[in-house]
């Protein structure tokens, strides 16, 4: 069983380092392909042709863009993610806290909404077809109905301008992890509404698709609780599928937030992609990339490791 | 009779089910009593009402449907009238139920030993350790293997008779009043149907336990009940104790139920050797991939023109997979097929429109078998189009044709969906569609034992009015020694991937078997109620173990025949 | 001068564009008195300015691609660090006059061509460094020279040499007369710096002024405390501050509403009326030298013909413009870039209104009834500039007049547009003197001559004028310029653009503040202070 | 005719208010220029007037009927989301389907491509193809849909691998039946169901990248009149505690409800009563 799941995640591993290599070309020609390079854009119009190409070799964008990227590559392959042309700082200084900052507020979401729509997903199972049923499924489906950035305003009409929660969320690596949550609670709630809608209809869904199983019926003539057979009979063999559709708004949550971040003013990874895109920054943009796709990757592989786990069939064998 | 020996008064039950149109009646006011420690055997075919009737003893309906009329009295305490609560309180702890697909009726994502305590200790009849401690002592009751250990395992871990003799023990567990068993044994071969059937019985007569058994096979109720009560839609045609109802049958529907089994095919003018077979296979052996287990060793048998070959064996014997080297889906490592004398391409890939349309097959289950998204003209006018060309009308009326063969009207069926047939016209749809392509050699994968045995017997009988009218060749799979007496000319038997006897029926079926033709042949359920203590004795006399034949109890999923009802 | 960033407006915040790179000066007009119903406090007498405090300013235009070397100034969040904490030779005050900062005092030669700047002695940089005159000659170098990546570097271009005369005295020698020399050096670009070998050290953040740098997050924020040691007494009123990065319009006025910030850039046109309306909240809207044009090819059919230019400039409602586009706040073009913040905008020369009529007037002069063009525009050129595009069509059609709205992208438009095609949607911002929008715009030669207007007589009196000394006579020659370019030239100008900035009354200002760059210039954190 | 009357009794209460909103959605947009009173960039009144006989919804910031611009907007809005969510299952399932079925090296080609595509990031994805690309309302479709198509691709994929494990799959590849026939006369009419369902979804995301990216800057662009650049515009309203922006909001999401509302009737119906 654990040689069985060890080479899973060896040859996931294999094939996430495959896949972030494509990625990087993508995004790298990508970027290329985008009108304007750094030089341009930094300089603006108060560039001359002289000065654009003084810059270009100063930052080494004269050469072809394939040596260009290998030289990345090699850098990357040593563990030198290199540093932002548009300013020069190192990118794991540039990053790190930024990092930080954005696994905090995926984690806050993620407390507040996995909860939330598991168990809104299983009453809605148990009670489905009924008013509760439909409520929340209008609820949901409206919160999700909502541009993020309209969620965000209304949540900061309706709770910041009343004096609740600040409306933004400025956090820096002074403040203390209680004031760091409290600021950090509506682009929260917002991602929250955002990812409950999907996580609680797939629970939901698969809930309900088991319910026609004979275990199901097996459970009900043993005698069980209507409410028990949900979460003790339904819901582990549901498990596979929640974990996944929990990992895919997980990784949502992290790569998913630029907007809120702009909205709430929130120091993210999100915003620095954005800012860099418009700058050409290629080493700031390929480095982002890479670690949302690496969050993307990671966190596949531990839905299928956990969706693994906690399926009997897989893990002992006959 | 006092009251207080009645356990169960079931008066004038009616339950009504919801369809496109409504709510509509399905069973239509059924009596049914029962006094502690009797075991009635509910028999009829599907649609019957036998396990609706069955889980209405518990005062349960399956979503969609309802109880709308009569009583259900368990024990002085009318069912209907509690409510949903109250209700849980008396299921698995006094009535138990024990399903018809173990392998799926347990929770997969638990141990055994749980989903065994669970009804205990949900009913505070026993504290979890008791409740361990006992369930193991009924495995050994049960007479499973390893009783201590066997419990932690996982569904998928057990085989599927060890799992139906778990989910008695688990239906035990509380030492209810009753227990509803709902056709147990439908989905075992017939060599562990008997080890299931004599403990299930054992354990119940132990307990003194109250049963009502829910079957189709009349074979397998005579063993297990006191007194037989037969269902048809909805109806109770009569009900009598189980010798007087066997010998004496006072209805023309049970005397047809009764005669299923004596129907024989007519013996054919035995195979000369100048003969060509038409399907020649000559020692193939084949595995699932390229460094899988190896599943066929060295199979050879031939299929003459106009006969028809049943090749039987248990689960995992080999016999499909046969099939589909035979169908070219499966490659074959060493051997060849020959057909008419010419070799066939190994896949199916290779082979010509005409040498696919020469070899047709029908499979065990029709339900996946046929698109439910065609209609019944698009099914079977599709190979008409393909293989054939014809369109239009020409198809049309070739349809209609083939639908009137197969004695489906085709006025009503022309352009239905499957979803809107029953088990037995979908079967006959399978085979109208090998039909259409015209083919000389049918492989019949299985085709009757996912179907009451009336309707079984239907599609037998069709199977032998085209063979002599079209000159078909079949092979014919099956588990079912039954079956093979009554359609087969020549008998493939298999184990383990391996021919273990072949030749004429007469040649197999007479003795002296081998001893694995031996156990099949014994294995197979008699109409006479002393057949399985029979049975047990003269077994446990020669080895002294009622498990003497060691098997692999691989239940293969393609085989598990569909819940009916 | 163009900042020609095609993604500019990704997060939203194009509403002002942050295109402007010099803030420039006015004359302490009447005009510039900040509208008066807006201001609460300048018809009462001028406060007390007090000590003490925290200020917290939201502002838009920061970036996390931002660094502290001014070379890459470009907007207000970096503009105001660098004011904070660093100090030019000379600064623009309230009044949008020249003030002296490093340099005590500075004097021209006859022609305007040489400056001899004094500077402040005794001053010492955060670092502990003395300031002196290597410091300014390193630190303008830094914009110069062939391989310079300098914003500035077209302002600084007019420099020949730069020489120290002992240790606290700079000499400037000038390629050509400029009278306006001093206000150029108030350009955020040209912060001074302590220089070492030569070069300047930026990234410190060291500097003179009355500011230090506690902390710098480039996008996120800044956080400054009062420099104890600074040369400067006068202003420099909280104790500390901190500048939030809010690039989200509607986020930044959240901010202000709920007070999680006492001072906002860029209110939202959009809702200036409904943040009026919130107590304790205090609109500032200062007029600026910002501009938008409409500049056609005045060399290509049908624009070469100056009636058919005419028609066009008398076909647009320049009031609707303003109201919808603007929403009021700005004031109107009159066809010339020297609006009424301008030192010599000539007030005197008439508006010129919306007249159908007078345009079919023209067209029929030029026999050209029925005239059909194409408006290329993007909302990349300035925010607003495509429903400008539509409002223009409208007005249009009721001279008979058919104008095509073509729709370009955002990207590229700076590159694949304008000075492109032949009539399209433009925007100039804040210049602190007339020279520099005449010299970079106008002038026949003029790398942006965006109209491509060609007069021998404007560009005689453009650079006559640049080193003109005599007021007077100057103001003279600015006027036919005006004239010139209004009757005659190839752009039509409908609206100067405000600067609005929202503050809670928690923050004090003077009645008057600065309108070169929103912010007071980039030097609130200096003038500003707690009510 | 008959099964048409009995479907139509079976439809459920949610599913009838489902079909009457997008009914009434797709009368609008078909008839917006008989509904609305004004154009679509018509310029008629002054700057945000307020809601009157005259403006039904008041004006927005150019003066423009906000009623008219709301009836237009379904047009742009329901078309452009309509359009994008069709190619990207027409594109994502055929692919699944296509995968499922032929497996081997395609199935493995397509599997890692959609896995490279999955874990950039969406939006920065969309970001930087419509900045390469252009903003026009042809690659804003094109694009979001082959993002989507992704999504469509999996679900397609892993419903069809199940039909493909079924014996008439079987039956037809031994008839020697071409993928043509092979995929769109037998597995894709038995995939419809969870394609159908997610299509409720996927449409409602489409909006959401699509006002995301108005957000950026990057969406449809003015003067067109869409939902999602309406509530843009006007959603710094809010924070005033004004209506006007929810009205285009609302629209998308009861637009959102009702045709969720649909896809659950239909995936209902197709699977019986389990839900």
């Amino acid at each position: 069983m654990h040689a069985s799941i060890s080479s899973l995640v060896l040859n996931r591993l294999l094939l996430g380092v495959v896949t972030l290599f494509v990625i990087s070309i993508i995004i790298f020609c990508g970027v290329e392909l985008l009108p304007g390079d750094l030089a341009q854009e930094i300089l603006g119009q108060s560039a001359t042709p002289e000065s654009i190409a003084a810059f270009r070799q100063q930052l080494g964008l004269d050469r072809p863009a394939t040596e260009r990227y290998l030289e990345w590559l090699l850098g990357v392959v040593s563990g030198d993610f290199g540093a932002s042309l548009a300013n020069g700082r190192e990118i794991s200084e540039l990053m790190g806290e930024r990092l930080g900052n954005t696994l905090f507020l995926a984690g806050m979401s993620a407390l507040i909404s996995i909860p939330l729509a598991l168990t809104l997903g299983v009453l809605a199972a148990l009670y489905r077809n009924t008013a509760f049923d439909k409520g929340t499924s209008i609820c949901t489906l409206t919160a999700i109905s909502y541009p993020e950035f309209f969620v965000a305003y209304i949540l900061i009409f309706l709770l910041a301008q009343t004096g609740f929660f600040p409306s933004i969320s400025n956090i820096s690596g002074d403040m203390s992890l209680m004031e760091k949550a409290y600021r950090t609670v509506l682009p929260a709630l917002t991602m929250t509404m955002v990812v409950t809608a999907h996580m609680m209809r797939m629970t939901r869904a698969a809930l309900i698709n088991l319910l026609g199983s004979p275990y199901i019926e097996m459970a009900r003539l043993k005698g069980v609780s209507p409410a028990r057979v949900i979460v003790r009979h339904a819901l582990p063999n549901a498990l596979g599928i929640v974990i996944n559709v929990i990992a895919l708004n997980l990784a949502y949550l992290v790569v998913g937030v630029v907007i809120v971040e702009v909205v709430f003013v929130y120091p993210g990874l999100g915003q620095l992609l954005v800012d860099s895109v418009a700058k050409r920054d290629i080493t700031v943009v390929q480095a982002c990339s890479l670690i949302f796709a690496m969050t993307y990757v990671l966190l596949n592989l531990l839905a299928d490791v956990l969706s693994t786990l906690s399926n009997p069939r897989l893990i002992h064998q006959r | 009779m006092t009251d207080n020996d009645l356990l169960l008064n079931i008066k004038g039950l009616r339950i009504e089910a919801l369809s496109d149109d409504g709510w509509n009646e399905i069973v239509h006011g059924v009596d049914l009593t029962l006094k502690r420690g009797e075991v009635m055997g509910l028999i009829g075919e599907s649609g019957a009402g036998k396990s609706t009737i069955g889980l209405a003893a518990m005062g349960f309906t399956r979503d969609g449907c309802r109880i709308s009329g009569g009583s259900v009295v368990f024990d002085g305490e009318e069912l209907l009238e509690k409510n949903e609560k109250q209700k849980q309180a008396l299921r698995g702890s006094r009535i138990a139920y024990v399903a018809q697909s173990a392998a799926s009726s347990f929770n997969p994502a638990h141990r055994l030993i749980d989903q065994c305590c669970e009804t205990a200790v949900l009913h505070n009849v026993l504290d979890r350790d008791t409740a361990r401690d006992e369930a193991v002592e009924l495995y050994e009751k049960l007479r499973l293997p390893n009783p201590g250990e066997i419990g932690f395992r996982y569904p998928h871990q057990v085989s599927g008779g060890q799992l139906q003799r778990v989910m008695t023990a688990m239906a035990m567990s509380c030492k209810p009043d009753l227990i509803i068993f709902d056709e147990p044994t439908t989905a075992l071969d017939v060599t562990t149907q008997i080890e299931v059937l004599s403990a299930i019985r054992d354990i119940v007569r132990q307990f003194n336990t109250a049963a009502i058994y829910i079957t189709h096979d009349l074979a397998v109720v005579a063993q297990m009940a006191d007194k037989i009560k037969v269902l048809r839609y909805g109806n109770e045609v009569e009900e009598a104790d189980t010798r007087i109802m066997l010998s004496d049958p006072k209805e023309e529907y049970t005397r047809s139920l009764w005669a299923v089994r004596s129907h024989r095919s007519v013996e054919k003018p035995a195979v000369k050797d100048s003969d060509v077979p038409i399907i020649s296979i000559q020692n193939i052996s084949a595995s699932y991939g390229s460094d899988g287990p190896r599943v066929l060793h060295d199979v050879s048998f031939d299929i003459h023109k106009g006969r028809t070959v049943a090749v039987v064996g248990e689960s995992g014997s080999g016999k499909s997979t046969t099939a589909r080297c035979l169908s070219g889906l499966l490659p074959i490592s060493e051997g060849c097929i020959l057909h008419n004398g010419e070799e066939l391409p190994i896949s199916s890939k290779q082979r010509s429109k005409e040498q696919l349309r020469e070899l047709q097959m029908i499979y065990q289950i029709a339900d996946t078998a046929l698109n439910p998204k065609q209609r019944i003209c698009d099914i079977i006018g599709r190979p008409l189009q393909f293989f054939l060309g014809l369109r239009g009308e020409e198809k049309k009326a070739r349809v209609r044709e083939l639908l009137t063969l197969i004695e489906l009207d085709p006025d009503i069926y022309y352009s239905r969906y499957p979803t809107e047939l029953s088990g037995g016209q979908k079967q006959r749809i399978g085979i109208a569609r090998a039909l259409a392509a015209e083919p000389d050699f049918i492989i019949c994968d299985e085709i009757t034992s996912a179907l009451d045995q009336l309707v079984a017997e239907g599609i037998l009988k069709l199977l032998e009015r085209l063979q002599s009218e079209l000159g078909l060749s079949y092979m014919f799979i099956t588990h079912d020694l039954a079956t093979v007496e009554a359609i087969a000319d020549d008998v493939v038997v298999m184990q383990y991937g391996k021919v273990v006897e072949a030749g004429t029926k007469h040649e197999v079926f007479r003795p002296p078997h081998h001893p694995y033709t031996e156990l099949l042949l014994s294995s197979v359920p008699d109409m006479n109620p002393d057949w399985l203590t029979g049975l047990l004795q003269q077994r446990a006399a020669m080895d002294g173990s009622g498990e003497s034949v060691k098997r692999p109890e691989a239940s293969n999923p393609k085989e598990s025949v569909c819940q009916s009802n | 001068m163009k900042n020609k960033n095609p993604i500019d407006n990704l997060l939203g915040n194009a509403q002002v564009s942050r295109r402007r790179f010099l803030q420039g000066t006015t004359l302490a007009g009447a005009s510039m008195a900040v509208g008066g119903s807006l201001l609460s406090g300048n018809v009462l007498a001028e406060p007390v300015p007090r000590r003490g405090g925290h200020l917290k300013a939201g502002l838009a235009g920061g970036s996390t691609s931002d660094s502290l070397d001014p070379t890459t100034f470009s907007d207000t969040f970096m503009i105001s660090v660098g004011f904070s904490i660093r100090d030019n030779l000379t600064e623009l005050g309230q009044d949008n006059t020249v003030k002296p900062a490093l340099a005590e005092s500075w004097e021209a030669e006859p022609g305007a061509a040489k400056w001899t700047f004094k500077l402040r002695q005794g001053v010492q940089f955060s670092n502990g460094k003395p300031f002196g005159a290597e410091d300014v000659i390193g630190s303008i170098n830094a914009h110069r020279g062939a391989d310079s990546k300098s914003g500035a570097k077209a302002l600084v271009e007019g420099i020949k040499n730069i020489s120290a005369d002992g240790d606290h005295t700079v000499v400037f020698e000038l390629t050509s007369g400029n009278a306006d020399f001093p206000y150029i050096l108030t350009d955020y670009h040209l912060n001074v710096g302590p220089v070492v070998d030569g070069k300047p050290d930026w990234l410190s953040g060291a500097g003179t002024g009355l500011y230090l740098l506690e902390a710098f997050e480039p996008g996120v924020r800044a956080v400054l405390k009062r420099n104890p040691n600074a040369w400067q007494t006068e202003f420099g009123f909280f104790d500390s501050a901190e500048f939030i990065a809010i690039s989200d319009d509607s986020a930044r006025q959240s901010a202000l509403l709920t007070g999680e910030v006492d001072v906002i850039n860029r209110v939202d046109t959009k809702t200036v009326h409904l943040m009026k309306r919130r107590s304790g909240i205090r609109i500032l809207d200062v007029p600026s030298r910002t501009h938008y044009s409409m500049p056609m090819f005045s060399d290509m059919a049908p624009y070469n013909d100056p009636n058919v230019r005419l028609a066009l400039k008398h076909a647009i409602d320049r009031q609707e413009f303003l109201d919808k586009v603007l929403h009021g706040y700005g004031q109107i073009g009159n066809d010339h870039p020297l609006g009424p913040a301008f030192r010599y905008h000539a007030a005197d020369i008439p508006q010129r209104e919306y007249d159908p009529e007078k345009a079919k007037f023209y067209l029929r002069k030029a026999g050209q009834e029925g005239l059909t063009v194409n408006y290329h525009c993007a909302d990349g050129a300035y925010a607003g500039a495509v429903d400008g595009g539509v409002l223009f069509q409208e007005n249009a059609s009721k001279a008979g007049i058919k104008v095509n709205v073509v729709k370009e992208p955002n990207d590229g438009y700076w590159s694949n547009v304008w000075l492109k095609k032949s009539f399209v949607a433009s925007n100039w911002g804040s210049r602190p003197v007339e020279d520099m929008i005449l010299s970079l715009a106008y002038l026949s030669d003029a790398k942006w001559n965006e109209g491509h207007f060609k007069d021998q007589q404007l560009d005689q009196l453009i650079i006559a004028a640049r080193s003109e000394l005599d007021e007077s006579r100057r103001r003279e020659m600015y006027r036919d310029v005006q004239l010139i370019i209004r009757d005659q030239g190839g752009s039509i100008i409908p609206a100067f653009a405000n600067l609005i900035q929202g503050l809670s009354e928690k923050v004090s200002t003077t009645g008057q503040i600065g309108g070169g760059w929103d912010m007071d210039g980039g030097h609130f954190l200096k003038r500003w202070w707690q009510s | 005719m008959k099964d048409l009357t009995k479907t139509l009794r079976q439809i459920s209460l949610s599913a009838w208010f489902g079909i009457v909103v997008v009914s009434v959605y797709i009368l609008v947009a078909f008839f917006a220029p008989v509904i609305a009173p004004y154009g679509e960039t018509e310029i008629v009144g002054g700057v945000f007037e307020p809601w009157s006989d005259e403006f039904l919804l008041g004006t927005d910031n150019l003066g423009r009927d906000l009623y008219s611009r709301l009836v237009y907007g379904a047009r742009n809005t329901v078309g452009i989301a309509i359009l994008t969510t069709l190619l990207a299952f027409a594109f994502g399932s055929l692919m699944g389907v296509l995968s499922a079925t032929i497996g081997g090296w395609l199935d493995q080609l397509m599997g890692r491509s959609v896995d490279v595509l999955m874990a950039i990031p969406q939006l920065i994805f969309a970001l930087l193809l419509l900045t390469i690309f252009g903003t026009s309302i042809i690659n804003m479709i094109l694009i979001i849909a082959l993002l989507d198509s992704t999504r469509v691709y999996r679900l397609s994929r892993a419903a069809a691998v199940n039909v493909v494990a079924m014996d008439y799959i079987e039956a037809a590849k031994l008839r020697g039946e071409g993928l043509g026939y092979l995929i769109f006369r037998e597995i894709l009419p038995n995939i419809t169901a969870p394609l159908v369902a997610e299509f409720g979804l996927r449409f409602c995301y489409v909006f959401l990248l699509i006002s995301a990216l108005s957000f950026l800057g990057l969406g449809i662009q003015p003067p067109t009149a869409d939902w999602g650049s309406m509530v843009r515009e006007s959603a710094n309203l809010i924070s005033f505690g004004e209506v006007t922006p929810l009205i285009p909001a609302l629209a998308i999401a009861l637009l959102t409800v009702a045709v969720n509302f649909i896809a659950d009737w239909f995936l209902h119906r197709s699977t019986g009563l389990k839900g």
